[in-house]
């Protein structure tokens, strides 16, 4: 806890640039405009979850965009050091609530990094499955979101049935249709139940089609589509790199990296599957390869299926959980990015400390950065190149 | 120039061709989906079988299991056991996790298939269990950690997160 | 334009960021494990074995930083990735209650996010910071740093009002 | 009963029960098309739309209004609160007034106005004023940022829509509506939508625009401006801004059909209703209504430099272009 003196003179001396810019008049022009201050969120319909963005505009240009977070925070970390390991992975569901499986299986390997513990095979497989199904039901919705921003009603709802009818298998498979708690540490909670396998089949083998009908065809080739996205968001790959981001907005500039296949966790390595890449680095490039990669998954599920091995699903594992001391990392590709789970274990029941890498968050960067210079309604666009959650990058 | 238009148009034959097809709402109240088997509902407690073994309380991440406990010969074995006389499930507070579920040795905490409470004061969603109700409002005694290194000197901060 | 990724086998490039740290800083501790470098260093250090991964050894990617409260002290992990398999795990400890530490800004600009949470959370001062504020918290009438140890949360049923 | 009708003939009595008879079709077609639009909104996204309030949901409307006319009228603090007032009725009356010209059949038009096509021009450019007004009276930079696209919007988009009624005019060689519907014949390929298909495309775009219908929505553009001009309005006098959009869009379908689909002329000869050809101006007018509304459900939103794009530099050219077309084709071709 610092000192009251010691916090204000941190504050003055550190953020001087900052209030500076603050403390500086209104500019005026030549003409004795001003530019207009402007607070959209956190109760903005179209905002993406509880973000607030100041801004500045002059007309319709944005000058200044701030990001302004903290409207969901729970502090999710200070949760999990009061929480033993098991009674974690509920909370990580409630991290990014579109991609809940990859953040399960995040804290689940990062513990899993600490025990040494043994994860059957089906398991794995049950897992991948899992993941792949859950980046198809977050994946198609961000393309409804991006189409909502610009002003189209319809794709969203289309999108929803399909993650309606994906949130049926999850609630047959785990019980639950959004919060599920399935992966747990050593394996999955249970099996498939027996005729499910032949359900996915049946739901992938339809979304093909459908996915050319109602999106592609609705959307692809849209002019005014065109026009809204080509060039909007336009980032380079230094930038991209620079900006630490991860997922889809870092593939859109033509970077090649991928966690599944670059840093290889569960059974990734021996499944087949490309990774997407765009060289525009625009909107309408994320557009693209979150179409594309919805595709791969599709592929990767029907893998998944064909290769999966009988066997338990859960490894041996002590009735109390006690890592031993140290660091533990899990890092796994969600729908958004890099989603990294770093533990410290001080050898009790509890961790030390989570630390949670959200990909929303630290995408979220990029609107600092790249916004000013666009038009006032570009934004919604390149909120929907991020596609942030709003429970990922407040924790 | 004869490209111009034809994505639009297709687009606009995607949703004419929706208008014609099958409505697939479900008109809920009147229209009930089959739960599946595994569905996570509202929780239920056997209390015969219930040794008060507190282990749903431990375990529980929102704490809202609260169990009374005493010794007390309830099967007539002549020897004194663990027996819940009060046994509180405060709904407000579930998030249907399952983990007490899960590490319950005599399976007596269950899920149901009811999903719908509501209520219009919180604490009537707090369901009593056992024989003399238990004040949901006071907490449960949190899981104790053993901190090697703890060293609390500074004063006490209030929670707001 | 293009951004360059290392390429080549993963035990061998590890190796060389190993060698690379060890021969241009002095590293308290050093070693390899489960594919990642792990180094410890000074805090006074830090930038410059920053500047090292960055512009010597290009290693790109900076991954998220933790900072654990070790009461008493601070332990500060930054965690790096060169996209192509490789780990850097980079770990310096700050004596004291009120933490100093050089900013990662100026080397990965994505540290600044990562290191106005860590303020919010720890109160760990970066020097040299473009704009650090507070993240989560209050900017204002908000005096506590919530992740520290001394920060306790109290589980307290929220009914008051309502008996 | 002759003595009645004749009474009714009698010519300020005529004017006072024909413009409350419009007045009421126009306060009704409002709801009517609040329903269309929900309900074809509802079957594009495969949904019911609403059907809890009478059979199939048709009540829904009345229900509206009765939740509309008991809910508060909430001011924003510091507020202009004449202009603010003021600005939903500014641009209901432009809306309401236009219907007075348009003929429903020969015999049935309030109005029969010698320039009725330049008192629709004139009429609804103060619909610009509403909506400046409800945006600076709001005192909210969303809706003053409306407010702004809006009265760009629709002056600019006044130029393409009277370029593209010039060749009508030209044709006919009168302003009045009810000429230009009888110039054109019960055939429907003697109808101007196909010799000024251009000009009826850029009439039907800028109509759009004009009353600001996706993709032309900026003005509202919620998902950046959550509804721009409108944001602060509530109860009644929301209420009254709405009705005033959807008479004005039905009000642009029908004169769409008045000066390019032929009026209440039936498409082909042996379908001549006589007294009751009004349905085929009715039928027309429902169907140029439906594409606004499948439009709106299937497009995204337009920038407001695209949107200042499209008209400056294509359709303003492209108008002109046709205009010089059609004045060559009229020397050309003898006996027009």
């Amino acid at each position: 806890m610092l000192s009251e003196e010691r916090r204000v003179e941190q504050q003055s001396a550190l953020t001087e640039p900052a209030a500076a810019r603050l403390a500086a008049p209104d500019v005026r022009d030549e003409f004795g405009l001003e530019t207009i201050d402007m607070s959209m969120g956190p109760q903005h319909p179209a905002m993406h979850g509880l973000l607030r963005l100041i801004l500045e505009l002059d007309g319709e240009t944005v000058v200044r965009c701030d990001p302004v977070m903290g409207y969901l925070h729970r502090c999710q970390e200070k949760i999990a050091e009061n929480r033993m390991y098991p009674a974690v992975i509920p909370l990580t569901d409630r991290l990014d609530y579109f991609a809940n499986m990859h953040n399960e299986h995040g804290y689940v390997l990062a513990v899993e990094d600490l025990l040494d513990v043994e994860v059957p095979p089906r398991a794995e497989y049950i897992r991948v499955l899992m993941s792949e199904l859950m980046r198809l039901a977050s994946h198609i919705p961000s393309i409804g979101f991006l189409m909502l921003e610009l002003g189209a009603f319809t794709p969203i709802l289309y999108a929803f049935r399909e993650r309606e009818r994906i949130q049926t298998i999850f609630e047959a498979v785990t019980g639950a249709r959004m919060m599920f708690h399935y992966i747990r540490i050593g394996g999955v909670k249970a099996d498939l139940p027996p005729d499910i396998p032949q359900k996915i089949w049946d739901y992938i083998e339809g979304l093909e089609s459908r996915f050319q009908n109602d999106f592609v065809d609705l959307i692809q080739g849209n002019e005014i589509f065109i026009s809204r996205t080509r060039g909007v968001g336009k980032m380079t790959q230094e930038k991209a790199v620079e900006m630490g981001l991860t997922g889809p907005p870092l593939r859109c500039t033509g970077v090649d990296f991928d966690l599944r296949r670059d840093y290889p966790y569960s059974i990734y390595p021996e499944l087949e599957f490309d990774v997407i890449t765009d060289t525009a680095g625009d909107v309408e490039a994320s557009y693209r390869i979150r179409i594309a990669e919805c595709l791969q998954s599709i592929r990767l599920i029907k893998q998944c299926l064909e290769k999966m091995p009988e066997g338990a699903v859960m490894g041996d594992l002590g009735r109390r959980l006690r890592p031993k001391e140290g660091d533990g990392f899990g890092r796994v590709e969600s729908p958004r990015g890099e989603f990294a789970v770093h533990i410290v274990s001080d050898g009790s029941d509890t961790p030390y400390r989570v630390h949670y890498r959200d990909p929303s968050f630290c995408n979220m960067q990029l609107l600092q950065e790249v916004v000013p210079g666009h038009y006032l309604p570009d934004i919604m666009p390149i909120m929907g190149l991020i596609d942030p959650v709003s429970g990922g990058w407040d924790k | 120039m004869p490209q111009v238009g034809q994505g639009i148009l297709k687009g606009m034959g995607v949703t004419i061709r929706h208008l014609f097809q099958n409505k697939i709402t479900r008109q809920y109240p009147e229209y009930k989906r089959d739960l599946p088997e595994r569905s996570r509902g509202m929780l239920t407690v056997d209390m015969d079988r219930c040794i008060a073994c507190l282990q749903c309380m431990r375990i529980c991440p929102d704490h809202c299991i609260s169990i009374e406990q005493e010794k007390r010969d309830a099967d007539g074995s002549g020897k004194a056991k663990p027996y819940a006389v009060g046994f509180v499930i405060d709904d407000s507070r579930c998030m249907y996790c399952s983990l007490c579920v899960e590490v319950c040795p005599v399976n007596c905490i269950y899920h149901t298939e009811e999903f719908e409470a509501q209520a219009y004061n919180r604490l009537e969603l707090a369901r009593q269990f056992g024989e003399r109700p238990v004040d949901p409002t006071i907490d449960p005694k949190p899981t104790v950690k053993k901190k090697p290194k703890a060293a609390k000197q500074a004063p006490k901060k209030e929670a707001t997160a | 334009m293009a951004v360059t990724l290392p390429e080549g086998n993963l035990e061998d490039r590890l190796k060389g960021y190993l060698d690379g740290f060890g021969n241009r800083h002095g590293l308290l501790e050093s070693e390899i494990v489960r594919g990642s470098v792990r180094i410890v260093v000074a805090p006074g250090d830090v930038q410059a074995v920053l500047a090292t991964a960055k512009e010597a050894l290009g290693i790109v990617h900076l991954s998220f930083i933790t900072v654990v409260d070790r009461v008493g002290s601070f332990e500060i992990t930054y965690e790096l990735m060169d996209l192509r398999g490789g780990r850097v795990t980079l770990k310096t400890t700050i004596e004291g209650e009120e933490p100093v530490i050089g900013t990662a800004t100026g080397i990965y600009p994505t540290a600044n996010w990562h290191e106005r949470e860590a303020y919010d959370m720890f109160g760990v001062a970066f020097a040299g910071h473009p704009d650090l504020r507070r993240l989560y918290m209050w900017q204002d009438h908000f005096d506590h740093h919530p992740l520290l140890k001394s920060f306790e949360i109290t589980t307290r049923r929220t009914f008051e009002g309502l008996r | 009963m002759q003595t009645v009708l004749n009474l009714l003939e009698a010519e300020p009595i005529r004017l006072f029960v024909s413009f409350g008879a419009v007045l009421f079709l126009v306060l009704n077609l409002a709801a009517i098309l609040t329903m269309a639009e929900r309900k074809a909104s509802a079957y594009i996204h495969l949904r019911y739309g609403p059907n809890r309030v009478g059979p199939r949901g048709l009540l829904q409307p009345a229900a509206d209004v009765v939740k509309l006319f008991t809910k508060e009228n909430v001011m924003p603090g510091r507020s202009d609160m004449w202009v603010f007032l003021g600005a939903p009725i500014a641009m209901f009356i432009p809306a309401a007034l236009v219907w007075m010209v348009i003929p429903f059949s020969p015999d049935a038009v309030v109005a029969n106005l010698n320039v009725g096509i330049l008192f629709f021009v004139a009429i609804t450019s103060i619909g610009a004023l509403g909506v400046v007004m409800a945006g600076y009276g709001s005192r909210s930079t969303f809706s003053l940022l409306g407010a702004l696209r809006g009265a760009a919007q629709i002056i600019s988009y006044e130029v393409p829509l009277i370029l593209s009624l010039l060749g009508v005019i030209m044709l006919t060689g009168s302003l009045s509506l009810v000429e230009v519907v009888n110039a054109q014949g019960s055939t429907f390929w003697t109808w101007y939508f196909l010799p000024q298909l251009p000009m009826f495309l850029t009439f039907y775009i800028a109509g759009l625009a004009e009353v600001k219908r996706v993709p032309f929505d900026l003005p509202e553009g919620e998902s950046e401006i959550v509804g721009g001009f409108m944001v602060e309005y509530s109860g009644m006098t929301w209420a009254l801004i709405q009705a005033a959009e959807f008479a004005s869009m039905g009000l642009m379908s029908a004169i769409n059909v008045t000066l390019f689909l032929g009026g209440w002329q039936p498409p082909l000869p042996f379908l001549d209703f006589g007294p009751f050809n009004w349905v085929w101006f009715g039928l027309k007018t429902a169907l140029i209504m439906f594409t606004f509304q499948w439009i709106r459900w299937s497009l995204p939103r337009l920038r407001m430099d695209q949107l200042m794009d499209l008209g400056w530099k294509v359709l303003v050219p492209m108008t002109l272009v046709w205009l010089f077309v059609t004045a060559g084709a009229m020397l050309v071709i003898p006996g027009n």
